[in-house]
């Protein structure tokens, strides 16, 4: 029982989750669209070290393609111990800040999904 | 008896010969000689009815879907030659029994010598073109295997091979000739031949198919130019000279024109190419035989010079020059036979044959010395030996030739004069004269070595003696088969004194004469050769093949060349021409352009797969390449899609990734790309690419353009759901109605991947 | 090493493609898909996983050799072609029989599936085989 | 339902052989007797096809033209059993011969492949499934002639696949077009279609490119260089079965093609090939006289014979056709039992040079009469049945009035004897050379060769019955409503 | 429409002949993979073009007759495999002929012939 | 579609669109200028595929297309798969 | 109605892709330019698809479009991930104006020669 309602849980989770993140994307996408059809270019790129909590790998993989998959970010490497991912980031106006935003808002969120 | 059971019994000898040596040693000749001898028994004993006129038959259905019998036939001339044949061939096996006993591999020569008699004896009872030429292609392998018998000597396998190949032409050229007979008979049977004998010479066919058969008889009976394999051929053991290639094989072009008299002589064209060749050859072969000093090779020319007569003789046509051609021929069998035996005899005792290392052999071998003595008295035409009878007889035919060449009649003459002179110069040079340091003492030959020679003297000189009681039943059936209506001339040794006998003691004198200064008459005829005929034929034969062989190399060269680039250039250069020219006899294209019927997008896709070939092909990158070769895959995609082909679209799209992904892990090896042709060629090769684009644009124009009316998938859409219970049509056909193709197609699939996989795990492991 | 995130995006595809290879093969007869694009699927899942864990893994993780999955592939087309002769009719013919019939599961199985199960056994097969040993090189 | 048997039989035995290809004995005797009943099959279907006309077989019953076709008749019967008899005798023959490496390699199944692919392009009456048939058998060959992967072989595969693979392209695409103009792949059909219609605007082009593929296929000039290229350079068994089995499936198919889709341009057509066929005999034996490998010699002269082939079917006379026929056959069994012998050569003296061979008459009278048959078969020397070829084709052509294209086949008989003689003369009749190895032959390649030489000489023996069976095949080449109504029912 | 892909078809068949005879080994298969391309198009196109109907039997009145010809696309997906499986043994092929030559010069392909 | 003369515009502004940004792909593949550069045109063309799958979807009304989308959307990455590990042999 | 809602989110779709495009030509290296064709691919598609099932509400249609969806986002990251760690080891230049590359100090990245998974 407790079984099924966590599951539930995880699927409300999930949901919210997947409507939040239609929401950034859209946004982001916006904000990238418009950097690339206007001539001024706003980009200060870097690669980010990110240290990562998650242990399961359909959570570690999750992460990964979010990160992808959010405007501004991309995942290019992650360490065999599965501990440090390297990001790509489009407009990386201070990392400590991006790490946190990245950890809070994508991270946490599928560990409370997945795991 | 059954001249099939003969044959058979020969063949099983041949056969049976190579194993035999282990249990018979050298007696296997007299146990050979058998069967011959038996056969032999059996055609004289045909001779009485022969001689009544009648003709035996058989026919076996042999290539009934092409009307064609083996069948036999035999007459006066298949009689008289099969008892050449099998007579001397006993005779000659029982030789060879000796003959050879030091020699290697003397089961298989036996063998090949019984095979040539069994062919030999094939060709002159055969009834039928096909069955002749069976059996005359038989005599020129069994010829070629007995020249080569030494032939781990270059020369022997050089004569060899220049025997066959000019036997062989000749044979392929009779082949020919006999097919191009067969046309206007319906039939290859002599009988029918026979019965209707004008058919030919009034068809367009007559020329050619004389031509072509004049060139198989005029090849294995070694007229002029073709003559030069024979004294080539004296590279064989003496046996093989003995029987071969004087008594009977040389004589099978003879037998054939005889045969095909009544087909296809008594025209002035056969008239005039037989006298051309026949006078030529005589003449040439004896004034070749003067300079010789090999006896076997005098003896060779002296054949040749007899093949010609031969040949001038049946060409002359007349009654007399019939008659006189079979006594020759019988003659010249005899006399030669025992001849060529003897020079072997005599190379056995002595180790040479060469005439100038030899002398005064009387002594040693005084009866061998009379048998071959009585030869050459035959050979010179002198009484009481058959050779006489012969000699006149030709004179005789000569002089009474409806167009009596006064030069035909001076060319035999002069030939008959070194007849006389040769034979002189054999008896006096060999037996008696100088006497050179044997190694070791020359003996009588044993019995075996000098039986065939005495009897065959024997033979000739009581043919001689009583002409008309034994020569004459022997031949006078087989001049009538060759000239129906003629009569056999009633022979006889003395004639009285006529024109003919002054011609015969004139030619003596002069023989004689020349003998009395051979010395100068040999170095002038040295002298000759070397300005007229400064090259030995066969020399200019092999220079031929040398000259082949180069142009053969070059050739090779140009087209096998082994660049594979032109390999393929060359087949696409020859579609190219191929394919337009068949676009440009056939039907006009019709081109519509209707540009309504052009999506912008779809118009987009073509430009974007143009763009992204033109890419791939330039490309100085692989991965370039590749990434483009899939860009033009999506383009193909999007058209299968936008023209409704789903299940199209969903393989190439995987097939595409999968290749990529197969084109990637092998690139993963190879080094990096680099750039070979130079601008003209890539000029060339975009000529070349354009041309085969163009033919293939224009046969997809127009097949696209072309409305079928009902077309087989009609069928398909009305079936697919009702009997094959399936919607997707395409699948459908694919597992059901063309099912047939998928189990091809993935068999093609697990075989290629076999092959990949043992390609790959099989080399690993074998070092190269 | 290879990369972390291709071998866990590897080991969930695996089983998802090879589900999607079979969906694929079984709505090919009404659908667009069977045997062929089944098959590369197929392959393709093994591909992917060969590319992340190397081919000896692969090979382990399945048990069946490709060149036995090929050889099945083709003997099961083969076959096919079978039940027919035993009904009489010509080599290949089509013959189905139908479960629970005329309710709303009705389901039509023939022999033209048993083909196409063979050629997606034998397209999977060949894909794998050859990729494997190029692979392994 | 026999007619499919040549086809699906060789899959069963490819697909057991798969399984077991770690028994190498196993395969061996399994490959042996397989071919056994391969052979009888088609032995059943010839007297089947000589007793009841011409077989037919519709695919999964659909019926003709929709479903595929499978048609045997007299000139495909007597195709599948030769064949299959070579594939008997190449079964004894390469286990005495081939290495253990390249027999455990999939050797064995993948013949089978080929012999699938060539059978079906034998029977099959359907253009697209010919197709495949001729990709199975291509494959195959690729595999075969790539097996093992030395360098010279390496070279030779290259260039034999893609000129292959060229001439099956334009082949397709002539289907394509083909199936564009007329709606239907039924060779049957389409021949029916052609008639009923009179003309097909466009076919022209098509049947170019058929002819070009088949041409490739086949051998002739000037698309011939894949040959002499690539058959040197695998294992002498499986260089045999080539010789004795891929060219003349293009023949057959341009037989066949040509029987059913020409009947426009007929004069055309005719002239064509025949000039085709003179260039090729002539070019293709004068390579040959130039060699000094055996397996070269024997590789050119396949070329120069194929012309000879071609050369009956533009006759297109029942005579000149079943001359071609009969000598097709020949062809396939002697020239196959030459590269055995050849093959022999190499296990005895340990090379093909003609230049280091030699003595083999001497050392060996059983290899020299194993050489000695096929080469004056080859020869056309009589009575062995390359005599009969030779023969039925000059009596064809001159029957037919094509006297200079017969003139020429005539004189190239000559080049054929000199290129045979050749051989003999060096390899067997030359001294041995000192520094020659003596090798040992394996008894099942004696064996295997002695087998197929008695074949050619009854062949030669029995050219009688032979023959009436190729006029009976010319007969249904040369009238093709006979093949047309037994497939479409008329 | 089927002008310009009568085009297509022989500009990527004059890409395919072109790189055939190119020397680099790699180009020759390249030329390889085009043939096999223009020659599913050209089935494709030979065999009649028809937009916006895949023949899929859903039951539609009228569909059957307007429904694309389904039997050139069977025959393509045939060749298409058929092609993989060539080109496949193809690309190995090659490799191997690098790593025993150690070239990809098609012209030194010519030794020993 | 018939009848809906906006929804006409919009697949043709669509495939507009969608042509433009295969040139654009295009372009990127020739000028490179490093190989993972013409690498993820492979990706872009992909996903100009499918938006052309799906505008055809919405001019034929064939909805079966999606399939080829689906395939697409699963196993292009495996290309990019086989390139990077090319390129990662090289670079080793 | 519908008619301009699928009409807008077909437009919108396919924009997106163009602007893509336009990412991969204008940007200046090779991470944004994946950037772009990552986003459009699922952005661009998730719009066009949300048209198609507007249009054809049906099961099957949902259920195509769905994993359309849901592959482009799962797999697309993936493939670029391969691309941009290679494309990093291969040193593939960067633009100008970097504020960080962590990855180049990564002690790991040089892999250990000779492995062979491919
Ligand atoms: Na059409
Ligand atoms: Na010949």
């Amino acid at each position: 029982m407790m079984r099924f309602l966590n599951f539930f849980l995880r699927l409300g989770r999930f949901l919210l989750f997947i409507v939040f993140y239609l929401k950034e994307i859209l946004v982001s996408s916006l904000f990238v669209a418009w950097d690339i059809i206007t001539p001024k270019n706003y980009m200060k790129p870097g690669i980010v070290e990110v240290p990562i909590d998650l242990k399961s790998e359909t959570a570690i993989i999750a992460l990964a393609n979010l990160i992808s998959m959010t405007p501004g970010s991309l995942t290019l490497d992650m360490t065999p111990d599965k501990k440090k991912m390297y990001i790509h980031v489009m407009y990386l106006h201070d990392k400590e800040e991006f790490i946190r935003k990245t950890k809070r808002q994508i991270e946490q969120r599928i560990q409370k999904i997945f795991e | 008896m059954n001249i099939g059971i003969l044959l058979l019994a020969l063949l099983f000898l041949s056969v049976l010969a190579p194993f035999t040596r282990r249990y018979l040693g050298n007696a296997a000749g007299w146990i050979f000689a058998i069967i011959p001898f038996a056969g032999f028994v059996w055609f004289l004993g045909m001779l009485p009815e022969i001689n009544r006129g009648e003709v035996f038959t058989h026919r076996y259905s042999w290539l009934p879907a092409y009307g064609i019998d083996f069948s036999f036939y035999i007459d006066g001339l298949s009689v008289l030659f099969s008892l050449l044949v099998l007579g001397i061939g006993a005779f000659i096996l029982i030789y060879a029994g000796y003959y050879m006993k030091t020699y290697p591999m003397k089961g298989r020569f036996m063998g090949y010598l019984v095979l040539f008699m069994a062919s030999m004896v094939g060709v002159v009872v055969s009834g039928n073109l096909i069955t002749i030429f069976v059996f005359w292609e038989l005599t020129s392998i069994s010829s070629y295997l007995l020249i080569g018998y030494n032939h781990e000597k270059p020369e022997a396998r050089g004569a060899a091979l220049q025997a066959l190949l000019i036997t062989g032409f000749g044979g392929l050229a009779l082949l020919g000739g006999f097919v191009l007979l067969g046309i206007p008979f319906g039939d290859y049977e002599l009988t029918t031949l026979f019965s209707n004998p004008e058919v030919i010479k009034s068809s367009n066919l007559y020329l050619p198919a004389l031509l072509l058969i004049l060139a198989g008889a005029f090849t294995k009976s070694a007229q002029f130019p073709f003559h030069f394999w024979l004294p080539g051929a004296m590279a064989a053991p003496s046996p093989v000279s003995a029987y071969l290639h004087s008594a009977t094989m040389v004589k099978a072009g003879i037998f054939l024109l005889a045969r095909l008299n009544p087909v296809l002589g008594g025209t002035e064209l056969w008239h005039y190419l037989l006298s051309i060749f026949g006078v030529t050859t005589m003449f040439v072969g004896a004034w070749l035989s003067i300079t010789q000093t090999d006896l076997k090779r005098i003896l060779a020319y002296s054949t040749v010079s007899a093949l010609g007569t031969l040949v001038l003789l049946i060409g002359t046509g007349t009654e007399y020059a019939i008659n006189a051609a079979i006594i020759f021929l019988l003659v010249h069998a005899l006399y030669k036979g025992t001849l060529f035996m003897m020079a072997g005899n005599i190379e056995k005792n002595t180790g040479t044959r060469d005439i100038n290392k030899l002398g005064g052999l009387f002594k040693y071998m005084p009866f061998a010395a009379i048998v071959m003595i009585l030869a050459l008295v035959s050979m010179a035409g002198i009484p009481p030996m058959l050779g006489f009878i012969g000699k006149e007889l030709i004179y005789e035919a000569k002089s009474n030739a409806p167009s009596a060449h006064w030069f035909i009649l001076i060319a035999g003459f002069m030939t008959n004069a070194i007849m006389v002179f040769l034979s002189m110069r054999l008896t006096l040079d060999i037996f008696w004269g100088k006497e050179p340091a044997y190694d070791k003492k020359p003996k009588e030959p044993s019995l075996a070595l000098i039986l065939g020679p005495f009897f065959l003297v024997v033979i000739s000189l009581f043919l001689g003696l009583f002409p008309k009681t034994m020569a004459n039943p022997l031949t006078s059936q087989a001049i009538m088969a060759i000239s129906p209506g003629m009569a056999a001339i009633k022979l006889k040794l003395w004639h009285g004194f006529n024109l003919v006998l002054g011609l015969s003691a004139l030619t003596i004198a002069l023989g004689v004469v020349a003998y009395k200064y051979r010395d100068p008459i040999i170095s002038m005829a040295t002298r000759i050769n070397l300005k007229y005929f400064r090259e030995e034929f066969s020399r200019v034969f092999f220079r031929m093949i040398d000259y082949f062989l180069i142009y053969t190399k070059e050739q090779t060269k140009a087209i096998q060349h082994g660049y594979h680039r032109f390999y393929l250039m060359t087949v696409f250069v020859v579609a190219s021409i191929l394919v337009w020219i068949q676009i440009w006899n056939g039907d006009p294209v019709i081109l519509e352009l209707n540009f309504r019927d052009m999506p912008l997008n779809l118009v987009a896709v073509v430009a974007l797969i143009i763009a992204a070939t033109i890419s791939a092909v330039v490309a100085h990158s692989r991965v370039v390449a590749l990434i483009a070769m899939s860009v033009i895959g999506f383009g193909i995609t999007i058209i299968f899609i936008a023209y409704s082909g789903v299940d199209l679209a969903i393989t190439m799209v995987l097939v595409e990734i999968l290749m990529v992904i197969l084109a990637m892990a092998v690139l993963f090896y190879l080094p990096k790309y680099v750039k070979y042709s130079g601008t003209g060629a890539r000029m060339r090769d975009a000529l070349i690419a354009s041309l085969v684009g163009g033919f293939m644009m224009v046969l997809v124009l127009q097949a696209g353009s072309s409305a079928v009316q009902e077309p087989v998938s009609e069928f398909f859409k009305q079936s697919s759901y009702t009997e094959a219970f399936g919607r997707n049509i395409v699948n459908v056909i694919l597992v059901d109605f063309r099912a047939f193709d998928t189990l091809g197609e993935i068999t093609v699939l697990a075989i290629a991947a076999l092959g990949i996989f043992s390609m790959i795990k099989l080399t690993k492991k074998i070092k190269i | 090493m290879e990369s972390v995130i291709l071998q866990i995006a590897a080991r969930h595809m695996r089983p998802l493609l090879v589900i999607l290879s079979l969906v694929v093969l079984y709505r090919g007869h009404n659908e667009p898909g069977g045997g062929f694009i089944g098959g590369l699927m197929l392959g393709a899942a093994y591909i992917l996983y060969a590319m992340a864990f190397g081919v000896e893994k692969t090979q382990k993780s399945i048990r069946i050799s490709p060149v036995a999955l090929t050889g099945i592939g083709l003997l099961l087309a083969l076959v096919s072609g079978l039940p027919a002769l035993m009904e009489g009719h010509l080599f290949m013919t089509g013959e189905w029989t139908t479960f629970f019939s005329g309710s709303s599961f009705e389901l039509k199985l023939g022999t033209p599936l048993l083909f196409d199960l063979g050629v997606y056994f034998t397209v999977a097969g060949m894909l794998t085989l050859v990729m494997f040993s190029i692979m392994e090189e | 339902m026999i007619p499919v048997l040549p086809i699906i039989l060789p899959l069963l035995f490819m697909v057991v052989l798969i399984f077991t290809r770690r028994w190498l004995a196993f395969q061996q005797y399994f490959s042996l007797l397989a071919t056994v009943v391969l052979t009888l099959v088609s032995v059943i279907l010839l007297l089947d096809v000589q007793q009841n006309g011409i077989a037919t077989l519709q695919m999964g019953s659909w019926p003709a033209p929709y479903g595929i076709s499978l048609v045997v008749d007299m000139l495909s019967a007597i195709m599948l059993v030769t064949v299959s008899f070579i594939a008997i005798v190449i079964m004894i023959y390469s286990p005495g011969f081939i290495d253990k490496g390249r027999q455990s390699a999939g050797y064995y199944p993948i013949s089978f492949g080929l012999l699938m692919g060539v059978n079906g392009a034998f029977i099959t009456g359907d253009i697209f499934n010919l197709y495949v048939w001729y990709e199975v058998m291509l494959t195959s060959s690729f595999v075969l002639i790539a097996l093992g992967g030395s360098a010279e072989q390496l070279r030779g595969s290259i260039k034999y696949v893609t000129i292959n693979f060229v001439a099956s392209i334009f082949f397709v695409a002539g289907i394509g077009i083909l199936y564009g103009l007329t709606g239907t792949l039924n060779m049957a059909d389409l021949a029916f279609k052609i008639r009923a219609a009179g003309h097909i605007p466009h076919m022209n082009g098509a049947l170019m490119l058929f002819f070009i593929a088949f041409s490739v296929k086949a051998g002739l000039f000037p698309f011939f260089f894949w040959l002499p290229a690539s058959y040197h350079t695998p294992p002498i068994p499986i260089t045999a079965l080539f010789a004795g089995t891929l060219t003349k499936v293009g023949i057959y198919t341009m037989f066949r093609f040509y029987s059913l889709f020409i009947v426009e341009n007929a004069l055309f057509w005719k002239s064509f090939i025949l000039i085709i066929a003179g260039l090729t005999m002539t070019i293709g034996v004068l390579m040959a006289a130039s060699q000094f490998d055996i397996r070269k010699i024997l590789s050119f002269h396949i070329i120069s014979q194929v012309g000879y082939m071609v050369m009956g079917l533009g006759l297109f006379t029942v005579g000149g056709i079943s001359g071609a026929i009969y000598f097709m056959v020949h062809n396939m069994l002697s020239k196959t039992n030459t590269f055995l012998a050849g093959g022999l050569v190499y296990q005895r003296s340990g090379s093909y040079d003609l230049k280091k061979l030699g003595g083999l008459y001497k050392a060996s009278p059983l290899l020299a009469l194993l050489f000695f048959v096929p080469a004056m078969s080859l020869a056309g020397i009589p009575p062995l049945p390359g005599f009969f070829g030779k023969f039925f084709l000059i009596k064809g052509g001159f029957e037919a009035g094509d006297y200079l294209i017969t003139a020429v086949a005539i004189l190239v008989g000559l080049f054929t004897l000199f290129s045979m003689v050749k051989i003999w003369n060096e390899a067997y009749w030359k001294k041995e050379p000192e520094e020659i190895k003596k090798g040992k032959l394996s008894r099942r390649a004696i064996a295997a060769t002695g087998l197929l030489a008695i074949a050619v000489v009854l062949l030669g023996l029995f050219a009688g019955p032979v023959s009436e069976l190729t006029v009976e095949a010319a007969r249904q080449v040369v009238l093709p409503e006979l093949y047309i109504n037994a497939v479409l029912g008329l | 429409m089927l002008f310009l892909f009568a085009i297509l078809i022989g500009v990527l068949y004059g890409a395919a002949v072109y790189l055939l005879l190119r020397r680099n080994i790699f180009k020759l298969v390249l030329g390889l993979i085009f043939l096999g391309h223009a020659t599913n198009l050209l089935l494709f196109v030979a065999g009649g073009l028809t937009r916006g109907f895949p023949s899929f039997l859903r039951d539609i009145p009228g569909e059957v007759e307007k429904m694309a010809d389904p039997l050139p696309q069977a025959l393509i997906l045939t060749a298409i495999v058929i092609s993989l499986g060539v080109t496949a043994f193809a690309l190995v092929l090659v490799y191997r002929f690098y790593s025993v030559t150690k070239t990809v010069d098609l012209d030194e392909l010519s030794e020993n012939e | 579609m018939e009848g809906f003369p906006i929804l006409n515009l919009a697949v043709n502004l669509s495939f507009a669109s969608l042509t433009i940004s295969l040139f654009a792909g295009l372009y990127r593949l020739l000028t490179g200028p490093t190989l993972p550069d013409r690498m993820v045109v492979m990706d872009l063309i992909a996903s100009l595929v499918i938006g052309l799958i799906l505008t055809y979807i919405m001019l034929t009304g064939q909805t079966v297309f999606l399939n080829v989308a689906v395939v697409i959307a699963l196993l292009v990455f495996m290309g990019n798969i086989a390139f990077a590990k090319y390129l990662k042999r090289r670079i080793e | 109605m519908m008619e301009w809602i699928v009409s807008l989110l077909l437009i919108a779709g396919s924009l997106f892709m163009l602007i893509a495009a336009i990412g991969v030509v204008k940007l200046p290296d090779v991470y944004m330019r994946m950037h772009a064709i990552t986003k459009a691919a699922s952005l661009g598609a998730i719009l066009m698809l949300l048209a198609v099932v507007l249009w054809h509400p049906q099961w099957i249609v949902v259920i195509e479009s769905l994993m359309v969806v849901i592959f482009v986002i799962f797999t697309a990251p993936i493939g670029t991930h391969m691309i941009g760690r290679v494309a990093h080891r291969m040193d593939v230049p960067k633009a100008e104006g970097y504020l960080m590359d962590e990855l180049q100090d990564e002690p790991d990245r040089q892999e250990a020669e000779g492995e062979k998974s491919l």
